[in-house]
């Protein structure tokens, strides 16, 4: 059981490595080689936040929050409604100042419905078997995807963060015809990066931050140092909100609010499962490299096989995640950073 | 008639081949092990039997012989009765919490030489004695757990016995039927020893002819079928368990069904549902005692539920039972009942299939008779003992009281002697008391009565009514009868009583000492506000004090009624300042009043009562349980009791 | 209360090991079943049959299946419906290029092949428990959904991905009025319940339960994990393809791969547990009540908010159904983890004991 | 009362080492245990006596050393072919399968000897039925010995502790084992239940002849039935012989003032 087998996860590495040199070394345009490496990591970023998400509740709760894509949503939509709704309520100008005091709002909301998920999901089911928890939280998504979509409404709504939808180009003298990059997704890189800078200090400089990490350590030794294991959880689910607000926001202001951002938020597990459930930069790293992974596979991957079998058109990013996760699970399943443990009889 | 089998088969081992031929397939017997229950019909007990009998034969058992049988309620037991009159031995059952001193007496008096017990505490028990015992050659042991290293030469697997009887059977072909057909009902066929209040037990000998005329009496009466389910749970060494589970089933030929174990056994009468069930006084009290508190912790609206239904029971059920009239309504309401408690209730009892219930051995309270008779069980009183193989008075259907045991059943006549004392003739007397004539003459005179040693009444519907033992009955200064126990029932019957000592031997009027039952009482007097500091305290309020005077008048009343014992009724009473406690000597360690040393040890209080006082001082001398000895003190009110005209009724 | 047990003793091991070992309950149960099978097709409307007692039935043999899985060997599984689409699909492409195939023949094929696909996506409950199987089974559902949109053989190259079904015929009597295909549908379910019964209450079953209850103890007693579990993936696989078959054939008709999306197992995984984790009965309760909530709500919500003088728009039905769905499976796990079914059991046993209450 | 006939050794374990991370639980342990004999692994807390069984039926693998069961030679033992050779146990913290009753925890212990396809037991016909009802039957002998017949159909989980411990102990015996690996078979029981307890592990050995290998803290109890003691100090041994040898070893008796018993 300690023995660990570290082979099939060189293996892995090297496939994956390998199916990243490919296309370069199969003569496709560095260019939009570069181009869609960029768009995968955009992509991943957007997954690192959700999977943020899910790493600080199961570092606290040791819960497998499977209600953080529903987070996103619900956040999402109190943003976009709010920022709607704001104006017509007090009159405050709409674009930039109604959506920001939506934001601080929503921050409000997501706090409150920290509260409430403690109070009447976690605290009845504490020190359950971890199975009971994780359906525990799908039915926290179910309620909050009826409830969100029953109070704030189900169509499509956008959120406009004020940035034009051009696409710059950038990196004109390297490559003819240089790369395109959105600027949406260059901001949503910049506000991803702030989120981890922040959480980082709060986790490293702040009391609250390393109660947080004693938990995470060890839920008796906490307990034992006098922090009381309620609040903490409050507020883990609390920031998990905001990350999941800022996650709505960003993910929004690209698609649009809508019911599928709650699907697409599934993604942050395997991203999870990669990282390892219990490591931050776990989570990035795994966003990352599900972000080009997927990318990469359904740009240069998908015709070839698409051809090979003639399917209809290839939607590859729709398993590509899972599946990297499952043979991961095979070989690694504690995850690139996650810690090991041995069970004992 | 209930197909019962024909005269001719006079002996059990007949029985037993008659129930073989006609009904071979039925079940004769289940026994419930390895989680179901073994079924066995009556081919295979009468097979069974046969091999036990040759077994038996084979080491050296003859005509004659005693055998003694120490097991719990399993079919080997029965069997072995039955293979042992097979071959004209007489089977002795013993209890299997006898204590070695006693087994000693047993197996020298009977000349014990083979012995059939059940495990390795019974062997262990047997080989301990063998030396004093003397005679005993063989020992089978049903169960080998633990006896597997035993090398003692007497030692035999009751296995190996049938083993041993399947070739000695095969060898002599007609050994068995032989032996059989040797059989008379003028034989001995089974010993019971009873343990006498003094001096060592007796063996009763019981011949054919009185158990089997006796079982054959109780079945008729009833009209058991072949189609009853009983379950035997009952010691087997004990008299009772012996008709009711081996003579009657078969005469009847109904199925005897054993217990898993001792802790199993409500469970199983609820899987078996006995449709004839008998039970001591006591068992019943449990019974019901378990029923009111597992009701306690139901929920109001349950609670309110049984309450109103066994109250309805209570108005409507025993009438139902007797086939009086009863209105429609009450009927419909009873019909309801049924429905929602007393079926349940009976079917969580394992009483649903019961058609005929008894109790006997102890005078039974009127309301725990009731309530089962309200609940539509048949239960009914039985007088009997065992030097009368049980059935000398049943209750017929129809014609139940808790204060009578009914009337002689057929065979049976009756006298009271002078002395109260009650005197039967019965075919089912016992033959003798084993190597013990002198005892034999004091019982059974020469011209046929049998001395019960009870004293009883026949009433004017020709029930008996047991009131005392004999030897207890005094006479008033007048010369009227004087049972003190029979009062002191009659007043224990009530919740609020304790314990009671009723006075009156060779004075002129009747008394008595009451202990009031501290939480009963206490419970009645918080519902109505009154404070009290203690046992003494409480047993001194006025209030208190009315209450039991009513019960005394109630008796009072009941004795009334009664024309022998209405001189009996209670004239005046104290309420004792302290328990009457066996650590003091007042009780005896089965908790019977010791009369004589109350008499004296209370002196004071008695002489006030007959010198009319009204109160009267006293100390006594208590011991605590921790040894010590202190002496309380209480000045006692000395209480006068209404009494009532007695009933001269026309006969 | 209605139990009289007296006399019910049982005298060999084959009584006493009886499914049904009261007679009361035998009565009841047989009751039921002889009036679903020769009362109901005479009361019921064809919109019953449509769209509630067909889809009830089959989607009860799936959460079995599940229920086989989850509730009695523990093991978590979140794609559930992607086996039902196996199933659907396999029946499909078996009628397709086998026309002259039993449909019952088809059927337990379409559960075969759905069992063999469970044996290889169960092969990752042999190294990860829990949260992580869970995720092992979403990556199932999301291929498995990805497989069938877009390899085209599958859809038998229809043009829109979507594929409809021949009408169902056996022993050239045809099932085509919803009474027929309902009493098909039963029988079908109950004798597969039933198999599904004598599985669990067998050593194979004792073996799964094992597994769930305490691996360790269950290793060292001689049972073989990679057995208990695959066995368990493998059946309970095989009742979702049955499941599936029947939901392709006799319910839906014709269907798109969206028809056994990763929500549909999401619904079976509530079915089980507001029914009942680890009891056959329990994933008939629980199927009856994800079956019957969404309708109910259709019907009663417009009458509540005319009541209230708004108008709730299906919309909000479908909202309201999430939002209670989610409380609901909140509710059982705190509450009763072991469902409705457990409730029933407790209920039983205090009719048993009536009027005692315990 | 009780006579003897101990074998030869049955299972020799040589010079085991067994290791978690750094933590040292076994530091080549040898010992051998004799056919029929009861033998009793005692030592304080953390001594490493639950490893050493669990090495012994395959639970954990040790680092070094190789056990020899039968006059076979193994490097470790796996759970499965320990199960399958007639090494059952029990365990110290009750391992129950709290979701199952009395009679269905004996019978899964029964598990190895039922054959039956899936089939067949959905089925439930023929042989899948017969082989049912046989072990049924077989279990239903070992909760005669052990006395539970009331609690058959209860599930365990509603058992008090003392009866749980026996319900192990079924569990354990109804695989027939040549083995039996009791793991602390008397702890948190009451002064009763022990006694129970010991006539239970005294009639096995008696009775059926299963060789017995015990663990227990209390001193009395491992004195009264075991044959020979080996004792277990922080993963060495520190002693091994007779009760009587062993009561008297100035090593043991330091090692256990030191553990404070």
């Amino acid at each position: 059981m300690a023995a660990r087998k570290n082979g099939p996860v060189i293996a892995l590495g090297v496939v994956l490595a390998a199916g990243l040199a490919a296309p370069l070394l199969t003569g496709s345009a560095p260019g939009f080689y570069l181009e869609v490496l960029i768009g995968g990591l955009m992509a991943g970023v957007l997954y690192s936040l959700v999977a943020l998400g899910f790493v600080l509740i199961f570092k606290a709760s040791g819960v497998f929050n499977f209600a953080q894509g529903a987070m996103v949503l619900f956040a999402a939509l109190a943003l976009a409604r709010l920022a709607e709704w704001l104006p017509g309520w007090i009159g405050i100008p709409a674009g930039f100042p109604a959506l920001a005091l939506a934001f601080v709002l929503a921050t409000g909301i997501m706090i409150v419905l920290a509260w409430v998920v403690e109070r009447v999901v976690l605290r009845p089911l504490v020190a359950q078997d971890p199975v009971a928890l994780l359906m525990a939280t799908l039915g926290v998504t179910f309620f909050l995807d009826g409830f969100g979509q029953t109070i704030w409404g189900s169509d499509v709504y956008k959120i406009d963060l004020g940035i034009s939808k051009e696409p710059t180009m950038i990196l004109q003298s390297m490559f003819e015809g240089g790369i395109l990059v959105s600027k949406e997704d260059l901001v949503a890189t910049v506000i991803a990066t702030l989120l981890v800078l922040m959480l980082a200090l709060f986790f490293q400089k702040t009391a609250t931050g390393r109660a947080l990490r004693a938990v995470a350590d060890d839920h008796q030794a906490a307990q034992s140092i006098g922090i009381p294991l309620n609040r903490i959880w409050v507020i883990v689910w609390a920031v998990a909100g905001f990350v999941a607000l800022v996650a709505g926001m960003v993910w929004g202001s690209k698609l649009g609010v809508q019911f599928s951002l709650a699907q697409l938020a599934l993604k942050a597990l395997p991203v999870v499962i990669l990282g390892g459930f219990t490591s931050i930069p776990g989570a990035i790293i795994g966003g990352l490299v599900i972000g080009v992974g997927e990318k990469m596979a359904e740009v240069f991957l998908g015709p070839p096989l698409v051809k090979m079998w003639d399917l209809a058109g290839g939607g590859i990013e729709n398993w590509f995640a899972y599946v990297l996760a499952l043979l991961f699970l095979m070989v690694r399943p504690e995850g690139l950073f996650g810690e090991k443990h041995i069970d004992r009889v | 008639m209930s197909g019962l089998p024909p005269v001719t088969a006079d002996t059990f081992p007949r029985l037993l081949a008659h129930h073989a031929k006609v009904r071979g397939a039925r079940p004769a017997m289940r026994e419930k092990d390895l989680g179901i229950w073994q079924t066995f019909t009556w081919r295979q007990v009468a097979d069974e039997v046969r091999a036990i009998a040759c077994g038996l034969a084979a080491q050296g058992l003859k005509r004659g012989d005693h055998i003694a049988i120490i097991g719990a309620n399993r079919p080997w037991v029965y069997w072995t009765i039955a293979a042992a009159q097979s071959i004209g031995a007489i089977p002795v059952g013993l209890y299997q919490d006898a204590i070695a001193s006693e087994l000693v007496y047993v197996f020298q008096n009977a000349e014990i030489t083979h012995a059939v017990v059940e495990d390795q505490e019974q062997v262990d028990k047997v080989l301990e004695i063998k030396e004093q015992a003397g005679l005993i050659a063989h020992i089978y042991y049903d169960d080998p757990r633990g006896l597997r290293h035993y090398s003692q030469p007497e030692l035999t697997a009751f296995e190996k016995l049938r083993a041993i009887g399947r070739e000695y059977d095969a060898a002599n072909p007609g050994f068995f039927d032989a032996e059989v057909a040797k059989g008379k009902s003028s034989d001995a066929a089974s010993m019971f020893y009873t343990s006498g209040t003094t001096g060592h037990p007796k063996g009763v000998v019981h011949t054919y002819a009185a158990l089997i005329d006796r079982a054959r009496v109780g079945c008729e009466m009833e009209g058991l079928s072949d189609a009853e389910e009983v379950l035997a749970y009952l010691p087997p060494a004990w008299i009772g368990q012996n008709i009711f589970s081996y003579a009657q089933a078969l005469v009847a030929g109904f199925c005897v069904n054993c217990p898993e174990a001792a802790g199993t056994v409500t469970s199983d009468m609820r899987e078996i549902g006995p449709t004839y069930y008998f039970a001591p006084p006591r068992v019943y009290e449990n019974l019901l005692t378990s029923v009111t508190i597992r009701m306690e912790d139901a929920s109001r609206i349950k609670r309110g539920l049984f309450k109103y239904f066994m109250g309805v029971a209570e108005r409507v059920g025993g009438r139902l039972l007797d086939g009086q009239a009863v209105g429609l309504p009450d009927r419909l309401m009873y019909w309801l009942g049924d429905l929602t408690t007393y079926g349940p209730l009976r079917n969580v009892l394992g009483m649903s299939r019961v058609r005929v219930a008894y109790t006997a051995g102890e005078a039974i309270g009127p309301d725990l008779f009731r309530f089962y008779r309200s609940l539509g069980i048949n239960l009914k009183q039985l007088y009997g003992s065992t030097e009368t193989a049980v059935f000398v008075c049943v209750q017929p259907d129809g014609q139940v009281s808790a204060e009578t045991v009914g009337p002689p059943v057929a065979g049976v006549e009756l006298k009271i002697a002078d002395n109260g004392e009650l005197l039967i003739k019965s075919p089912g007397l016992l033959r003798e008391y084993y190597k013990n004539p002198a005892a034999t003459a004091e019982v059974l005179t020469n011209d046929g009565w049998y001395h019960s040693g009870d004293a009883g009444i026949i009433d004017a519907h020709g029930h008996l009514r047991i009131i005392d033992r004999a030897k207890d009955v005094g006479r008033l200064a007048n010369g009227a009868m004087f049972a003190p126990k029979y009062i002191e029932n009659k007043l224990k019957f009530f919740p609020f009583i304790k314990e009671a000592v009723a006075l009156g031997d060779r004075r002129d009027m009747v008394s008595a000492f009451i202990n009031i039952e501290m939480e009963a009482v206490g419970n009645w007097a918080e519902k109505r506000g009154i404070t009290y500091s203690g046992y003494v305290d409480l047993g001194s309020q006025p209030a208190v004090r009315d209450l039991i005077r009513e019960c005394v008048e109630k008796v009072n009343a009941d004795l009334a009624r009664e024309e022998k014992l209405a001189d009996s009724q209670i004239r005046r009473f104290i309420i004792l300042h302290k328990e009457l406690d066996a650590d003091d000597g007042e009780l005896t360690r089965t908790s019977k009043v010791r009369r004589g040393f109350i008499g004296e040890k209370y002196g004071p209080l008695v002489e006030a009562i007959y010198g009319g006082r009204d109160e009267q001082f006293i100390e006594t001398q208590v011991k605590f349980e921790d040894g010590r000895v202190g002496k309380v003190s209480a000045t006692l009110r000395i209480m006068d009791a209404k009494t009532f005209p007695a009933a001269r009724k026309a006969a | 209360m209605f139990y009289r047990e007296n006399g019910q003793f049982k005298a060999s091991y084959v009584e006493d090991q009886q499914i049904l070992g009261i007679r009361q309950d035998r009565w009841f149960i047989f009751g039921l079943i002889a009036f679903a099978l020769f009362a109901v097709p005479y009361l019921a409307s064809d919109y019953m049959f449509r769209a509630v007692l067909i889809p009830f039935l089959i989607v009860s043999l799936a959460a079995i299946g599940l229920n086989l899985l989850v509730g009695y060997c523990g093991q978590i599984s979140l794609g559930h419906a992607a086996f039902m689409g196996i199933g659907a699909y396999a029946a499909y492409n078996l009628v397709v290029r086998f026309p002259q195939l039993n449909f019952i023949l088809v059927l337990v094929l379409a559960g075969l092949i759905a069992a063999l696909v469970g044996i290889l996506f169960g092969l990752p409950s042999l190294q990860i428990k829990g949260l992580y199987l869970g995720v092992a089974t979403l990556a199932a559902q999301f291929f498995i959904d990805w497989v069938f949109a877009r390899v085209k053989w599958f859809t038998n190259y229809s043009p829109s991905g979507s594929v409809s079904t021949a009408p169902i015929e056996m022993f050239g009597f045809k099932f085509d009025t919803p009474t027929e295909r309902y009493l098909l549908v039963l029988v079908v379910v109950i004798v597969f319940a039933l198999m599904a019964k004598n599985l669990v209450r067998g050593h194979i079953g004792r073996s799964w339960m094992a597994m769930r209850d305490m691996d360790v103890a269950a290793e060292v007693i001689g049972i073989r994990p990679m057995y208990a579990k695959l066995s368990a993936f493998a059946v309970s696989a095989f009742y979702a393809g049955v499941a599936g078959a029947m939901w392709g054939f006799v319910h839906l008709g014709s269907w798109e791969p969206a028809a056994f999306s990763v929500n549909f197992s999401l619904n079976l995984l509530f079915m089980i547990i507001i029914g009942g984790m680890g009891s056959i009965l329990g994933s008939f309760i629980g199927a009856a009540f994800i079956v019957l909530l969404p309708i109910t709500l259709n019907q009663i919500l417009p009458v509540l908010g005319g009541l209230v003088g708004m108008n709730f728009g299906t919309a909000l039905a479908s909202h309201m159904e999430f939002m209670i769905f989610g409380a609901l499976i909140i509710f059982f796990l705190i509450v009763e983890p072991l469902g409705i079914a457990r409730l029933w059991a407790i209920g039983k046993e205090k009719l048993r004991l009536w009027p005692f209450p315990h | 009362m009780r006579q003897r006939n101990i074998g030869d050794v049955i299972l020799d374990v040589r010079n085991i080492s067994l290791a978690f991370g750094g933590v040292k639980a076994l530091q080549s342990i040898s010992f051998d245990v004799r056919e029929h004999e009861v033998r009793a692994i005692i030592g304080p807390n953390g001594a490493g006596k639950s490893s050493m069984l669990n090495c012994i039926n395959g639970v954990y693998h040790p680092q070094e050393g190789e056990i020899v069961y039968k006059g076979e030679v193994r490097r470790d033992m796996d759970t499965h072919h320990a199960a399958e050779s007639g090494i059952a146990r029990t365990f110290q913290n009750l391992a129950l399968f709290k979701g199952m009753s009395v009679l269905d925890n004996i019978m899964t212990g029964r598990n190895l000897k039922m054959k039956t396809g899936i089939l067949a037991q959905a089925l439930h016909f023929g042989p899948a039925r017969a082989e049912e009802l046989r072990e049924r039957e077989f279990c239903e002998h070992v909760i005669d010995f052990l006395e539970i017949q009331p609690y058959r159909k209860t599930p365990v989980g509603r058992l008090p502790y003392g009866l749980q411990k026996r319900v192990d102990l079924g569990r354990a015996l109804a695989a027939q084992p040549q083995v039996l690996l009791l793991d602390e078979p008397m702890a948190g029981m009451n002064v009763e239940e022990k006694q129970d307890m010991c006539r239970f592990v005294l009639d096995i050995n008696d009775e059926f002849g299963t060789t017995i290998v015990l663990i227990e803290h209390d001193m009395g109890v491992v004195m009264d039935i075991s044959d020979r003691v080996v004792v277990l100090d922080y993963g060495k041994k520190i002693g091994d012989g007779t009760p009587d040898e062993v009561r008297n070893d100035p090593e043991v008796i330091r090692a256990y003032l030191g553990a404070g018993h």
